[in-house]
């Protein structure tokens, strides 16, 4: 399973393509292993996981096939 | 019909205001308006240098297409165009442009304000503020 | 300090969105907002085929002097440009272009709003719609 | 005493410089006259009169070096 990182979470997680060891989680269980492995996510509260291309919320279920983002607060603008 | 009304782009290159109001333009519309989103030199007491926006294109475009839809959609617009820039941006760099019209003022005022407040909270794009001493992305602060 | 904050011209030549954006942009603000007034097809149901503008130049320029200043006062803008075509316009031509520079986007939207709704107000342009079939002056009727 | 107008006042008195035998007045007393001469300005209650560039009110006395304008209901932007 491959996470794509952007801004501030590329730089807490040191890549822009995270891969994880799973092929069916929820993103509830994907946030617990973030922040377990990455504890400074955690001042980032509010970031958000996109399922190919949608915000996901904590139920929703990821599968090795999709496209998985971390979305840490936006700025654009 | 979403196809000739809405005009939705991620540029590394400098954005065109002339490019967004042509699009815009069109003889049913009376009212146009357009918001420029420009980089400051003074953010919160601080000197800025430049700005970098990074993007995660495919989604960024998704959902600045739903708030072109829902502008469209709630304000009557006849056509909204909304370029963002990503890369390096100088100071009086043009960051954003939103540009909408419609039959009658208020509408297109109102929809231009919905637009840009809503890029602003759902658009996944991030701008990381380099001052004269160091470099942070903006909102990345507990 | 006002000279330099406030650009008011009335025009017989096409006004040029570019000019007022180049005089309101400026390294204090994040937040331009443009609006242009065009001229449509379509006006309750009749068909126009152009517009003529005529104005009461000296005190056009004082009314509109008049609401910059207080478009500067009552929303913080750092810079404001106001455009107004004289003459005939086609089509999808430009009558009018408002122009706000502000720190924040709230102020640039209101401000603007507040410079193009107080100048149909009172600033004295006068405006004739010429049809398909005949002419008339616009507000002039019983 | 001269008396610019526009639009369709200008229309309605067949001239943009209305010259009147006047040489001080109000702009109540000026309205009257202009009425009376002038029936069809009635259909345009809300004009105005300035006086040297600035809106005045009925009470406001013209003399004869001001600059006076009869101003109709605006359309502009």
């Amino acid at each position: 399973m491959k996470i794509l990182c952007f801004g501030i979470a590329k730089d807490i997680i040191g890549t822009s393509e995270l891969i994880l060891d799973e092929h069916q989680i929820t993103v509830a269980q994907l946030k617990n292993q973030l922040n377990e492995k990455y504890p400074k996510l955690l001042e980032y509260k509010s970031y958000m996981i996109a399922i190919n291309q949608e915000y996901a919320n904590d139920e929703s279920l990821i599968s090795i096939n999709d496209e998985i983002a971390l979305i840490p607060p936006v700025s654009g603008g | 019909m979403a196809a000739k009304s809405i005009d939705i782009q991620i540029l590394q290159e400098p954005l065109s205001i002339n490019n967004c109001y042509n699009f815009v333009l069109n003889e049913k519309c009376g009212g146009i308006d357009l918001f420029v989103g420009t980089v400051r030199r003074w953010n919160k007491g601080k000197e800025v240098s430049h700005l970098f926006f990074e993007s995660y294109l495919p989604m960024a475009r998704r959902e600045m297409n739903k708030i072109a839809v829902q502008a469209i959609d709630q304000f009557g617009l006849e056509k909204i165009s909304m370029h963002h820039r990503i890369g390096k941006v100088e100071l009086e760099g043009v960051a954003v442009i939103i540009a909408v019209s419609s039959k009658h003022r208020k509408a297109a005022f109102e929809a231009c304000k919905f637009a840009i407040d809503s890029l602003k909270l759902s658009v996944p794009i991030w701008k990381k503020e380099y001052l004269t001493n160091g470099s942070h992305w903006v909102n990345s602060r507990p």
